[in-house]
């Protein structure tokens, strides 16, 4: 029974990866789950520089999901680059760093910085909905998702994938976007933009006012915006969006994701990944599907 | 790496002691023996719509029993649903969690504030030294009892119904009292207030901070706290309250 | 303690809608709510003919929420007036008809048809995600809202109330469109695009493959969209999207809302509408709320 | 209108059937003495997560005791959920919905498919007339010694395991069965194929038929099924199961 993937060259041992930011870079996980039977562990996004991230309260939970506002706080490309990296390295598990930036200017440089790194992929997140610049406003228009990627690929020494934003009224138009500008693979849905008043107090929250949505809540957009992108491009997808089990797991890589991250799920559950790993294995079994390739995209 | 467990605990017994004050006793397992005074425990909504723990201190751990006792107090949709739970229920738990309070052999304060109260009696129970309990309640009290066995106990309630009428500081103020080194947990006005008053008199003074909370473990960055110097781990002036903390020492902690 | 609130010139005694789709015209519920309790009612959607919407199953079960495919299947304008207009006028309760259509020249004739009829209010659905032409071709595009908008003034007698898509990039923009076409009021939020696949069978769930999605699952996103809406226009808005309880409907009147529709918690709780309405009063009651409208748009 | 209930009902017991199929006697009040043999209840989960009520057709009704019983199948989450329940805990329901069966005195089959078998019983008694129970299972039987007491029962199995292999019409042929009024519960294929069967043999057929449900009450036209007739309700050529059915005249229904 071959779990096995190839990510734009890059072959997982199986397609569960750990969606950034919810992950660390695995150290806070790992007395929970052997980092060795994860397919790669997707880091939490890491810029130029450190940042220091929003005020809090930087989370609410709504129902069936949760939001964030986080900032995207990093202690910055040249501690991650001493810490996190020699960490992962102990792990058989591929390395996807996780990028964030202002500007392409900054998204470039630390893509440069991990040109010579042991890192076998990058995911660029152009789609996190909690930083003014940066971010959101790159992921929400197809000329810019388009030229950031280009820029990006002109610099970045391992496959690149561009993390897609979901608050966008077409999905397809901005995968197509990301592949034209020569994205390798894709990686969506990020958060969905969301809201809550405390109405006994009657504020908001979080100190950020919206957050990015996240939990079983969004599964079913993810699942419809992970089949519209898998119908649109050729470039493989990792889906993600609630998947809290295997079921989940199998559900987005059905509608074409040829590997899935698994985010939120970690909070709920700390051994989801590797739960979801041998639950895949398990339906696998019992569906006597010999090659998971076979399940990649097999509902259309 | 500090030992972690995720269990599916069962409910000893459970009891009200005070208005939306509950106090749950949890099999734990070896959990229990590497708990101690200042730590946490997450603990899992057995409902569908609610996904994250919820973070709630441990009151007492009996090393023997292999059980800890929690006391919470109900704030919303999650709390209220552990409330409603039975002796031979279970509860899935992960912990312990933070890194508790640094025992040092002084005359000692040791101070709660609310729902910040239950922390203190671990506390008090591991403390083998002179301390002075000062207590800050809403109105209604409880754990007095429990505390009155470790020690001198000192109560304010904020509207005068028992002890001195005001906060913890007010009491402490009315009885004169004075100690080498403070323990604090509750509001974050009062943390403020009690670093404040830890500094001018000179008292080595450690807090337990809260924020909300998702991961429990330090991986998400959700709970962090505004720290003086750079934090290490993050690089940046954030300290997270779940991993690093939740206990600090006052110095150590920025309040905007 | 004053419950009532004015939708451009209509008064209402209370905030509290049904939504469209999920109530019928009324009848099916008033044996458990009594409808004079209501601020409105909305119906179903009614084209110019009988439609007969999708093939079955129209609607799945998703994590905190459905998905629905209903497709607008309804008797049509003629049978519509004849019988459902009359139910509803045995009411003490606003009838606000949501109309539906392929056309312009579609939505334009039931408009007409309306004009004489004991109708309170429109509300014009151009965001149903299960339709292919209308519905949502004509939500997701700023310059058609306000064209189908102005078309729709230049005939309708009574308010107008556009109903937007929430699967759009910027809800502010297509707000600002509805108002710019003469829109007396805005109802939001329609229902997100999902999809569910059944893993065993590997097929989709639907027999439209897509469906729209509603329940408290969809709430944080509804809530932001109103809170988002409110800020970019003058014209009152109708908040709705996974209202379960009164402090779900609070929380939307605070984000900005004048009035809130309730939907899928019908299914939920055959009383729910009635049981909204008495607990915004209890909430006014504990806050010592005079009047609701204190309420509208309070945080921000 | 026909009357409905909104109802906190108590389990009065639970019992495993057969692999995956359960039965549950729930104490339901007033409801029971309106409800009769081919409606259905809607049953609320009381996880948070699932917020649609699941159907299930009424087994047997005892009105003396108020009780109605519910025979299902596991087949997701929330029936898993009810599975687990025990007597005396509580599921809000709702009922009765649905038309229910139009009793014929004629000599008649009553014919279950699979999870169609319950309602059934308490249609066989219900009808005081001459009864052949013709009934489809997979593989395990279920509910056979209830229905004995109620008249003469042809059993088919898909895998032979007992009475005719295959299905319920290989039963009628195999025993060469008659009958003049047929009434029938089960999967769709079974439904199409017996109403041929009645059609060609002149047998009034009655069927209950099956869909995803959202309302249950017939506001939301989610569980319609094709009619051979414009339905005066709908205007167009669906009729609502929840409503108009889940019972029709083979003739009504159109199979695709």
């Amino acid at each position: 029974m071959n779990m096995k993937v190839d990510l734009c060259g890059v072959t997982l041992k199986n397609p569960v990866m750990t969606a950034s930011g919810t992950f660390g870079s695995g150290e806070e996980y790992s007395q929970f789950v052997d980092l060795n039977k994860l397919g790669a562990v997707v880091t939490k996004g890491v810029a130029n520089v450190p940042w220091e991230g929003n005020p809090t309260p930087r989370v609410a939970e709504v129902y069936g999901g949760m939001l964030n506002a986080i900032g995207l706080q990093n202690p910055g490309i040249d501690l991650f680059l001493k810490r996190d990296i020699p960490f992962l390295k102990q792990f058989d598990t591929k390395i996807i760093v996780n990028v964030c930036g202002h500007t392409t200017e900054e998204y470039v440089e630390v893509v440069e910085r991990l040109a010579h790194e042991p890192v076998d992929m990058l995911e660029i997140n152009i789609s996190c909905p909690n930083v003014r610049e940066g971010g959101i406003a790159f992921g929400q228009d197809p000329k810019m998702v388009e030229e950031i990627t280009r820029e990006i690929k002109k610099y970045a020494a391992q496959p690149v994938i561009m993390k897609l934003s979901p608050n966008v009224t077409d999905i397809a138009e901005m995968a197509k976007a990301a592949e034209a500008g020569g994205a390798d693979a894709l990686s969506l849905i990020n958060t969905l933009t969301g809201m809550k008043i405390d109405i006994d107090r009657r504020r908001f929250v979080l100190a950020n006012k919206t957050g990015g949505m996240s939990g079983p809540a969004v599964h079913p957009v993810a699942v419809r915006m992970v089949y519209q992108a898998a119908q649109a491009v050729q470039i493989p997808i990792i889906g993600m969006g609630g998947i809290m089990n295997a079921e989940d797991a199998i559900e987005m890589i059905l509608a074409g994701a040829t590997a899935i991250s698994v985010g939120t799920a970690n909070f709920t559950n700390p051994k989801a990944t590797e739960e979801i790993v041998d639950g895949i294995a398990a339906y696998m079994e019992k569906y006597q599907v010999n090659d998971i390739r076979e399940l990649v995209g097999a509902v259309h | 790496m500090q030992i972690k467990f995720e269990k599916t605990a069962d409910i000893i017994n459970q009891d009200k002691l005070a208005e939306g004050i509950y106090s749950m006793w949890l099999s734990v397992g070896e959990m229990a023996s590497y708990a101690k005074a200042g730590q946490f425990l997450s603990v899992y909504s057995r409902d569908g719509s609610r996904i994250l723990p919820r973070p709630i201190s441990i009151c007492e751990i009996d090393r023997e029993k292999n059980a800890i006792r929690l006391v919470y107090r109900v704030v919303g949709k999650g709390t209220a649903e552990f409330s409603a739970m039975e002796a031979g229920m279970q509860l899935k738990v992960l912990g312990p969690l933070g890194n508790g309070f640094t025992k040092r052999d002084k005359k000692a304060f040791l101070i709660g504030g609310g729902i910040g109260i239950p922390p203190m009696l671990q506390l008090a129970r591991e403390l083998d030294c002179e301390k002075q309990m000062v207590l800050g309640f809403r109105d209604e009290l409880f754990l007095m009892e429990e505390f009155e066995k470790q020690g001198a106990v000192y109560v304010a309630t904020e509207d005068g119904s028992a002890g001195t009428k005001g906060n913890v500081l007010d009491a402490i103020r009315e009885h004169g009292l004075t100690a080498d080194v403070m323990y604090a947990c509750g509001p974050a006005p009062m943390l403020k207030a009690l670093k404040a008053y830890a500094a001018e008199h000179g008292i080595e003074c450690w807090i337990s901070m809260e924020e909300r909370m998702a991961c429990g473990v330090g991986a998400c960055l959700a709970c962090v706290c505004r720290s003086s110097e750079k934090d290490d781990h993050s690089n940046v002036n954030y300290k997270r309250i779940c991993k690093e903390g939740p206990v600090f020492l006052a110095e150590e902690v920025r309040f905007e």
